[in-house]
């Protein structure tokens, strides 16, 4: 398998450029081929996740072939556990997603070979380790998502992507700045993350200071850390089901991933050093604040969204307190979160699908008119609402249990947000699922093959996950003991400047 | 020991096969194979929990303890977690409570939902149910009796709300749910406080059995200058208080009875509201080392006792007296466990299981036989009517208001003893909160068994509307004659009130003859928190006056009832107008409290959130988009909002740009003499400021 | 290599294949009846003259005709950037249906003779001769921004460019004067010497700063640059739109080799180290940084209200215009190197957009954002999807060649540690950003209204869009070639 | 500078002059005609700093064939500039700049 | 003061009258004349300073060609129309004082300066000759290139003013 993440990471492209080969007027033709194009790297990501080496947290698969070598580019891919749980997260999801997607009628071949480029995109950003590269796919998905949202979203979709894709934009041309800083700050200068992370203990405290906040707002963007959320609830309501899933499943994830890929292990001095203020104080404040702001919206997707920004919040309080369980806790819950987040979304999208509103106050009773939907949505409610047994539980349990040897304070605000999570999510299902039926909805359909053979998978995903977590978590343990490592033990530089 | 396992696991899979393919099974096979398929995996858990039973008996009483682990579940850093459950007496006793009490209401259930179409979702119900129930007395360690703890939360949500047609239902199932939330936050916190803590002593475990050697290690231990294990017992109790329905998380509890009797019995008398005091005695060993906390539940029990006592005395609504009336009981036990007698706790948690569950489903059966009338001011007289429910129901209540020689009288009388010993007010409290109960207790058997029907009276129109019309399918059959119920329903009664006759029997203190069984059985549980049970032989003479004082208040009580409700020499108003009619009222209103947390928290935190919500949309959009205030108006100003939010200029910050774009586009006149001009003043003003 | 004027006409052939082809583009038009054929006839003279710059290169380096031009890799990196925005720009002429039955013969005439001009601006290594190029160059430009006689817009384009353009060299030529008359000399490299000295004189520093920033009006009208760039979007606006393409690819790469060549080897020296240091007592660095600042944000904010599509693209490449100062103002071969490297993408993918919107002009007769409206949903797909990789490769998205070519923009700077440049132009990405997505919006997001006439590509001009785009998303992943050649092209008097 | 000798210094007085009315005209008139003076002025203020370097600084020819070639293109530059007025007036019978302003924004 | 001094001011007099005239007068065919009046005296001043050729081609080409075919154009599209006759002047004060900044900015800066010295021994030739020379020779490309200049020139000219009579 020496081309195994490459492969990986372009079998969607090159589906892409099949579906765009294929003839206009067969949508069948294309969705199924869509479909297609992503079960290679699924089953590649499957045999990834079975003969990926548990015990360590080196990286592993590694390719490297030189780029551009007048500006020392290389291809380098390659992945340790964090990549490796992004990875199956993203091709876990992407079939789903394109299944999900089957009821689109406008422009599908456009849709779906924009969805797979997406993909591409998705993919390389996690196993890329070579900071340009890396970079280059992170800005690949822009495009892909800003078609995705505004030609396939709803009313307000051209407000929706042009407010994601300046956003996201601004993210990254900080991060480019960070980037090529950092890359004239070693001599030869590089982008190869690997030693870009060796030579962490050379550069000078300052220089990691705005590195860090530059390459910080960049992925707090991405997560979105409060105040940098704002484009999140719109994105979301206006984006097509499929591509909330994927926004709120993989690309929020980006921005954790992004901090503990990058952030961490080469600036461990600037991490040490606001590792609290930005971090965890910022990943409780989301916490909170997000599900607070999820209690006011009126929009079920809306509602989801915020609800995002606040689960988003566990990973950075959890990878901020540097222990064992939080940072193992931040990780799989970007793991869970991806799985629940996209039931939740999968979900309203069925609702939506029906009845073409998401109005929470315009429902009622959906429990005796869709009880197999209902069903699921009680999984998928529950489970964001962490109730033990299922998997954000152990997640946010963990992140918890690292937080309060952190500081406890910011643990015991944390853990106050079981509350109000719990109230959102009861006061949605109650007032859509439950309570005297909308004689307008008596006559929806429950759901179709189609939309269980989204939801299923995920449903046993959370449940595994909940009862053994250990199929994931042992993926990234090493990796991440040997992260929080690195930060911990990082000390300044005496006189020497980093900068040339 | 491998079966232990199984005791949790059948229900669960009765849970999985009935919630997913159960409707199938019931409309293929029919109601019956659901029900049948349902209460045999409860009774098989029941037989079971049994075999462990014998099982440990067999055993030295010292080494009674049989751990099964299924599943290392996380291992992460120091945290080593697995998914385990063990047997030892406390939780044997527990588990055979749970199992053998919810196999009974599997069966009463039957016949209790013979007309719901959903049956298969109610006893997929019951049996996920019971597995978290179960999960969370025979879980080893703190982490998976959390799971259970949760789990029986999400069941209680939702078989309160399982008639979720009706708003009230749910709005009851989410009030139930929230508050539950609250106390298992603080649960959390005391168990993350509790893990780190020991953690730091190199002795980082949750397990049960380990505690008890690593909890000396405790003392001396500080955080913000209290002692550590104070604040852990501390943050788990406010955990039970949530589940266990006391001050001052206890107003979900007759909120709860919105779901079905069954539920209401099972878990809201039987089992869940009891696992605040299971987990309490289970951790003895933290609680026993922090005398403030013990402090603080024996007050919260003796003050949660009185208040629920007083509010039961005014309500109509048959199983809201009941629901106030478990609140009132929790209170005891929690009396004994602040005293330190754990034992006596537990005992009487048995023995409240077996009473309660009684009542409840007596009511359930005469709710059902009166076609879901609830209100006691419309029955009457059934005495006749439903002979087997009316003896039952007697039975169990003269059990509770603590006669000899039912069950009630050795359990009450035991923590009546000890909150004695303990401090004499806290059994004054005790005592009268026991005469309260023999009268509202005796006044629901009068209301509802003797004296003419009256089915069909008109009630006054403060009536309690939350729990009134449970069901509105079922409005409209009140012309039906009322008989006694199927043997579905009265089976499970006898059975039940056999158990509140003879279940007392089993911890007759030494003072009566008796060799007190039951404290004997949970002494190696116990012995390691160092409960005193060595009797007080001099103090012989002051437990049988007790004793007697605590018979005669009782008496005292159903004599009054008997007066007030049978033969009316007094009448009820009298006592309504003391003092104005204030202490009625606020008994009536239940003190209101569920109006001031409505006006104080909960539209506190809703506020917020809507500010929140706002903030979020005008505000944050706003200033993280780099523009102030003062730009917004401007915009406003320019009438430029509209077409600013709707056309959509990306946001505040695009006008900003948007603007300046603007004022550059004016300078871009289209004269070229203009253009020149600023050539020349670009160039001029280079200059004067190279040059000088 | 110091050549006299018989023997520089050896080195001179690109130059001569030009103006011959010019006057035999004219006497072919005269006296034959290939008026339809002509735009090929200038694409071959180009051509040959492109191949005779290819077959140069590699060749002896060194002075011609007495030191007024310069025979180096720089230069003939220009002049084959130069050759190339020619070849687009009379390709497309003969697609464009605006300049049907205009005079070909006139037309093609004029424009190879501008690119002579331009030739001469890349190489010019005297001040007389980059005075004489820079105003063939725009003499030639006002001819051909108002050459649609009939369009009211054309004249008045033609009339403010060439008022413009006048008092810019006006001022440029009294700059140069002031010049000559601290150093007597002409020539850029005696010129560099004697400046050091004249610099060092005190009283001289004020009189060398108004020097050099009148000097700068002239070549940085040229190149669009706050604040002499106001001529720039209502020419592009009134004039032909190949010619508006020319300008804006051809006419801003001349005027920046010009301003390198001029700046480099005469108001700064060479370090030794790969960077240069300026010359004492002339803050132009700190000067031009701003005027690069102003002249990027000045362009992108204005751009953002632009309707008309050819408007909308004059204010971006002002944009650009300050994007490339950067890489001038840091002083450092990596900056030329990264400058060198942009004006090869910004060719492809601005002349790209020219394309696309000729295409779209020629088919509805506007060019406005309206006339984009739904393109993708009318036919026009792969149309509307080159002008989007073209449009993201200006705002400098990867994988295309745009962002390549920032990135050594930003490299550069960072390099140097300008942070504060640094930062104003990553806003400014974000900036122009929203512009480029208005037009991409118009294509793709929004649905077209009846009445929209459908956009077919034809040959001519998607062979050309295509080559274009090939070029933008090849050298968006792989750019090895250009920056190699941009390398070797850093070879140039005075370095 | 002493005002016994005429030197290089007068001559550049004179072409400051001339510049700055050069400029001034090509600010203020509106006359599209009036506006091209003003450009041959400033052209000829720069041709007298050549033509006086090349007298009193050195002593080559430079500056004065410098100067030629400003006349020479001052002539080119003002006959496509007529000619684009003529044009201009041909079709909108004016040529007052503060009205040729179709091109702006 | 000598005749030379005298010479210069007298010439330099007539230079910036005929430059104001240009600049201030409301009469386009008054402002074409004082033009005339301002070239000749540049013309004049390049006699001052030896440089003959040069003369005679500022007086050849502007007077005899450039003031010619502008007061062609002045008669076109004014004398003989009459449409309108004035040369207006707008925002005289602000241009003023902005063109009188740069004045004293210039001016003030040339105060300073040092100029370019003469070499110490110089070989004098006689204007016309020298520039013919240098023409012919050092400056043979830019001559040349300057002739391509002007067929363009002459070539656009053409097109712009030709009638359309084809369309």
């Amino acid at each position: 398998m020496e081309y195994l993440l490459t492969s990986m990471t372009f079998l969607p492209l090159l589906g892409a450029l099949v579906v765009l080969a294929l003839p206009r007027d067969n949508a069948t033709l294309v969705r199924w081929t869509s479909l297609v194009a992503t079960v290679p790297s699924l089953l590649l990501g499957l045999w990834l996740f079975e003969n990926f080496d548990r015990s360590v947290g080196t990286m592993q698969f590694v390719e490297r072939y030189s780029w551009i070598p007048a500006f020392n580019v290389q291809y380098i891919m390659g992945v340790d556990g964090l990549s490796v749980s992004m990875l199956l997260l993203t091709v876990l999801l992407s079939p789903l997603c394109v299944l999900a997607s089957f009821g689109i009628e406008k422009g599908v071949k456009g849709y779906f070979a924009l969805f797979l480029l997406l993909e591409t995109g998705m993919l390389g950003v996690f196993a890329a380790l070579d900071f340009f590269l890396f970079f280059i796919f992170w800005e690949l998905m822009l495009l892909p998502m800003y078609f995705l949202i505004g030609i396939w979203g709803g009313p307000r979709r051209e407000y929706a992507a042009i407010k994601f894709f300046l956003y996201t934009l601004i993210g990254s041309v900080l991060m480019l700045v960070a980037m090529l800083a950092l890359y004239f700050a070693n001599t030869p200068h590089t982008f190869d993350m690997l030693v870009l992370m060796e030579r962490a203990p050379t550069y000078a405290r300052g220089f990691q200071a705005w590195a860090w906040i530059a390459l910080f707002i960049g992925f707090a963007i991405k997560i979105p850390a409060f105040p940098f959320h704002t484009w999140l609830p719109d994105a979301h309501v206006e984006a097509p089901t499929a591509i909330s899933v994927i926004l709120a499943g993989v690309l929020l994830k980006m921005g954790t991933y992004g901090i503990l890929r990058v952030c961490y292990p080469i600036f461990p001095l600037a991490t040490q050093q606001y590792a609290f203020w930005a971090l965890a104080a910022l990943g409780c404040w989301n916490i909170v604040y997000g599900a607070l702001c999820a209690m006011a919206q009126k929009d079920m997707k809306s509602l989801v969204a915020y609800s995002s920004i606040s689960h988003m919040g566990y990973v950075m309080l959890g990878m901020a307190t540097l222990t064992p369980q939080g940072m193992n806790g931040a990780v799989l819950q970007m793991f869970n979160h991806g799985t629940v987040t996209a039931m939740l979304f999968l979900l309203v999208g069925v609702i939506y699908d029906r009845a073409h509103h998401r109005n929470i106050d315009g429902f009622g009773g959906l429990a005796s008119v869709m009880p197999v939907y209902t069903g699921f949505v009680t999984i998928a409610f529950f489970a964001a609402l962490g109730l033990p047994g299922l998997s954000a539980f152990i997640s946010e349990v963990l992140v918890l249990l690292g937080t309060w040897q952190y500081s406890q304070p910011l643990a015991i605000t944390a853990a106050s947000a079981v509350v109000l999570t719990a109230g959102y999510m009861l006061w949605m299902l109650q007032r859509v699922w439950l309570g005297p039926v909308n004689e307008k909805y008596v006559a929806l359909p429950d759901l179709s093959w189609r939309e269980i053979v989204t939801l299923a998978p995920l449903a046993v995903i959370v449940i595994v996950l909940g009862v053994y977590p250990h199929a994931v978590l042992d993926l990234f343990g090493p990796t991440l003991v040997a992260l929080g490592d690195t930060v911990s033990s990082a000390a300044p530089v005496v006189a020497q400047a980093a900068l040339r | 020991m491998q079966a232990i396992r199984w005791i949790v696991l059948l229900p669960l899979i009765g849970a999985a096969i009935n919630l997913t393919l159960g409707s199938r099974i019931q409309r293929s096979a029919g109601r019956a194979a659901v029900a049948v398929f349902g209460s045999g995996m409860a009774l098989a858990s029941f037989a079971i929990a049994v075999t462990g039973f014998m099982r440990l008996r067999t055993l030295e009483p010292e080494s009674r303890l049989l751990v099964d682990t299924v599943l290392p579940w996380l291992h992460v850093g120091t945290l080593d977690i697995s998914i385990a459950f063990q047997l030892d007496p406390l939780s044997a006793v527990m588990a055979l409570v749970v199992s053998g009490v919810g196999s009974l209401i599997h069966i009463y259930s039957y016949g209790y939902m013979d007309e719901d179409p959903a049956l298969w979702r109610f006893f997929g119900l019951l049996n996920l149910f019971l597995f978290a129930m179960l999960t969370l007395v025979l879980g080893d360690n703190i982490l998976v009796m959390f799971v259970g703890w949760e789990g029986v939360g999400l069941c209680s949500w939702a078989l309160i709300g399982f008639w979720y047609k009706d708003h009230a239902n749910t709005a009851a199932a989410n009030k139930a749910f929230l508050f539950n939330r609250i106390g298992d936050f603080a649960f959390l916190c005391g168990m993350m406080l509790l893990f780190w803590t020991l953690s730091g002593l190199g002795h980082a475990t949750l397990v049960f059995r380990e505690l008890g050697a690593v909890a000396p290690l405790l003392e001396g231990q500080l955080l913000w200058g209290v002692p550590v294990v104070t604040l852990v017992t501390l943050a788990l109790f406010i955990g039970a208080t949530g589940k266990s329905a006391q001050i001052p998380l206890y107003v979900w509890l007759p909120d709860a009875m919105a779901g079905p009797t069954p539920v209401s019995a099972l878990i809201h008398a039987a089992t869940m509201v009891t696992a605040g005091v299971y987990m309490v005695s289970r951790l003895h060993c933290l609680f026993s080392m922090a005398p403030v906390t013990l402090d603080v539940i024996a007050v919260t029990g003796a003050a949660t006792a009185l208040m629920a006592a007083t509010i039961a005395l005014t309500q109509n609504d048959i199983k809201k007296v009941l629901a106030y009336s478990t609140v009132s009981q929790l209170g005891y036990m929690f009396v004994a466990l602040g005293c330190g007698a754990y034992a006596a706790g537990v005992f009487h948690l048995v023995t409240h299981a077996f009473f309660k569950a009684c009542l409840f489903l007596g009511a359930g059966s005469v709710i059902h036989a009166c076609h879901h009338e609830q209100d006691m001011r419309r029955m009457g007289g059934l005495r006749t009517k439903m002979p087997l429910t009316f003896w039952t129901f007697l039975i169990s209540t003269m059990a509770i208001a603590g006669l000899p020689p039912l069950a009630g009288f050795f359990s009450k009388d035991e923590i009546l003893w000890k909150a004695f010993q303990r401090e004499p007010l806290l059994w004054g409290v005790g005592l009268v909160t026991a005469g309260l109960t023999a009268f509202y207790m005796f006044r629901q058997v009068f209301l509802v068994f003797f004296g003419e029907s009256r089915a069909g009276a008109s009630v006054e129109a403060h009536a309690d509307h939350s729990a009134a019309g449970a069901h509105d399918d079922h409005h409209g059959h009140h012309a039906h004659e009322v008989h006694e119920s199927a043997a579905a329903i009265t089976l499970p009664l006898v059975l039940l009130a056999i158990g509140a006759l003879t279940a007392g029997w089993l911890g007759i203190p030494s003072a009566l003859g008796g060799s007190n069984l039951f404290t004997e059985w949970l002494a190696p549980v116990f012995a390691a928190g160092g409960e005193h049970h060595a009797e007080a032989h001099e103090g012989l003479e002051l437990e049988y006056a007790l004793m007697a004082v605590s018979v005669l208040v009782a008496l005292g009580g159903i004599t009054l009832a008997y007066l007030v409700y049978l033969r009316k020499s007094l009448s009820a108003d009298t006592f309504s107008r003391i003092a104005r009619g204030v202490p009625y009222r606020l008994s009536f209103n239940k003190y209101y409290v569920d109006e001031i947390y409505y006006g104080t928290v909960l539209a506190g935190t809703l506020a917020l959130s809507r500010a929140l919500g706002w903030f979020d949309k005008v505000v944050i959009d706003g200033v993280v988009n780099g523009a102030a205030a003062s730009v917004r108006a401007v915009a406003f100003l320019g009438g430029g909002i509209d077409k600013f939010v709707v056309d959509g200029l990306v946001n505040f910050t695009a006008h900003v740009f948007d603007s300046a774009g603007g004022a550059l586009r004016l300078v871009q006149t289209g004269n070229i003499n203009a253009y020149v001009y600023v050539l020349l003043i670009g160039v001029t003003a280079v200059l004067m400021a190279g040059a000088w | 290599m110091d050549l006299s004027n018989a023997d520089s006409l050896a080195y001179h052939v690109p130059e001569l294949v030009l103006a011959g082809g010019s006057i035999v583009v004219l006497l072919l038009d005269l006296f034959t009846r290939l008026k339809a054929r002509l735009g090929e006839v200038a694409l071959l003279v180009v051509a040959t003259s492109v191949l005779a710059v290819g077959f140069g290169a590699g060749a002896d380096q060194g002075y011609l005709f007495n030191r007024m031009v310069a025979l180096d890799s720089f230069a003939l990196f220009f002049k084959l950037l130069l050759g190339f925005a020619a070849l687009g720009a009379i390709w497309m002429s003969t697609g464009s249906r605006e300049l049907d039955g205009e005079h070909p013969g006139e037309y093609y005439s004029i424009l190879l003779a501008s690119t002579v001009g331009m030739f001469y601006m890349a190489s010019a290594t005297n001040l007389l001769t980059a005075y004489l190029a820079l105003e063939f160059v725009s003499l030639t430009s006002y001819i051909l921004a108002g050459f649609l006689r009939h369009r009211a817009r054309g004249a008045e384009a033609s009339l403010k460019y060439l008022i413009y353009g006048g008092v810019a060299s006006g001022a440029m030529l009294y700059g140069f004067s002031l010049l000559y008359a601290l150093t007597g000399t002409l020539d850029f490299i005696e010129l560099g010497h004697r400046l050091s000295t004249v610099a060092a004189v005190p009283g001289n520093g004020a009189i060398l700063f108004i020097a050099v920033v009148l000097s700068l009006a002239g070549i940085g009208y040229k190149i669009a640059m706050v604040p002499f760039h106001q001529w720039s979007p209502d020419v592009y606006e009134g004039a032909p739109l190949p010619i508006t393409a020319f300008l804006a690819v051809g006419s801003k790469a001349a005027g920046m080799a010009l301003l390198i060549r001029f700046f480099y080897p005469a108001l700064s020296s060479p370090a030794g180290d790969g960077t240069w240091i300026a010359l004492h007592g002339v803050g132009w660095p700190a000067l031009m940084s701003v005027v690069a600042m102003a002249t990027m944000t000045v362009g992108n904010l204005t751009a953002l209200r632009q309707q008309n599509v050819k408007r909308l693209l004059a204010y971006s490449s002002i944009a650009h215009a300050g994007y490339m100062l950067m890489g001038f103002v840091v002083l450092s071969d990596a900056g030329l190197r990264a400058i060198l490297f942009y004006t090869v993408v910004y060719y492809l993918m601005n002349l790209g957009a020219f394309a696309v919107l000729l295409l779209v002009v020629n088919q509805t007769g506007r060019e406005d954002i309206e006339a984009f409206r739904g393109l993708a949903w009318r036919g026009g797909a792969p149309a509307a999807i080159a002008m989007l990789i073209f449009l993201f490769s200006l705002a400098g998205l990867p994988p295309f060649a745009g962002f390549i070519g920032k990135a050594y923009l930003f490299a550069a700077v960072i390099e140097q540690k300008m942070w504060l440049l640094a930062f104003v132009a990553a806003a400014n990405s974000v900036v122009g950003l929203y512009y480029y997505a208005r037009v991409a919006r118009a294509m793709f997001l929004d649905q077209p209204l009846a009445g929209d006439p459908e956009i077919a590509v034809d040959l001519s001009n998607g062979l050309l869009i295509g080559m274009l785009l090939a070029g933008t998303l090849v050298f968006g992943l792989w750019w090895t070639p250009i920056v190699n050649f941009a390398d070797r092209s850093l070879v140039f008097f005075g370095n | 500078m002493s005002m016994t000798t005429v030197g290089l210094a007068h001559y550049l007085v004179v072409s400051v002059v001339l510049l700055c009315l050069g400029l001034y005209c090509v600010l203020t008139r509106r006359n599209a005609i009036g506006v091209l003076m003003g450009i041959e002025l400033i052209l000829n203020s720069a041709g007298i700093n050549f033509v006086a370097v090349s007298r009193y600084g050195s002593a080559g020819f430079d500056g004065q064939v410098f100067a030629v070639f400003i006349i020479m293109l001052a002539a080119a530059e003002s006959a496509i500039g007529l000619a684009v007025v003529l044009g201009i007036y041909r079709r909108m019978r004016a040529i007052d700049t503060s009205r040729l302003t179709t091109l702006q924004g | 003061m000598t005749a030379a001094d005298a010479m210069f001011l007298a010439l330099a007099a007539t230079a910036v009258i005929g430059a104001a005239g240009v600049a201030f007068s409301r009469h386009i065919l008054y402002s074409a004349l004082s033009l005339m009046v301002a070239l000749f005296g540049v013309a004049g001043l390049f006699v001052t300073l030896s440089a003959d050729f040069v003369a005679g081609v500022q007086v050849l080409i502007y007077v005899g060609g450039v003031l010619v075919i502008t007061l062609f154009a002045v008669m076109l599209t004014q004398g003989i129309q009459n449409v309108e006759v004035s040369n207006r002047a707008v925002g005289s004060v602000a241009a003023g004082l902005l063109t009188a900044g740069l004045f004293v900015v210039l001016l003030r800066a040339m105060s300073s300066a040092q100029w370019v010295k003469p070499p110490a021994d110089v070989p004098t030739q006689t204007s016309t000759y020298g520039i013919g020379n240098a023409l012919l020779g050092q400056y043979v490309l830019p001559f040349e290139v300057a002739s391509l200049v002007l067929l363009a020139v002459l070539v656009g000219a053409v097109v712009l003013t030709r009638k359309e009579t084809a369309e």
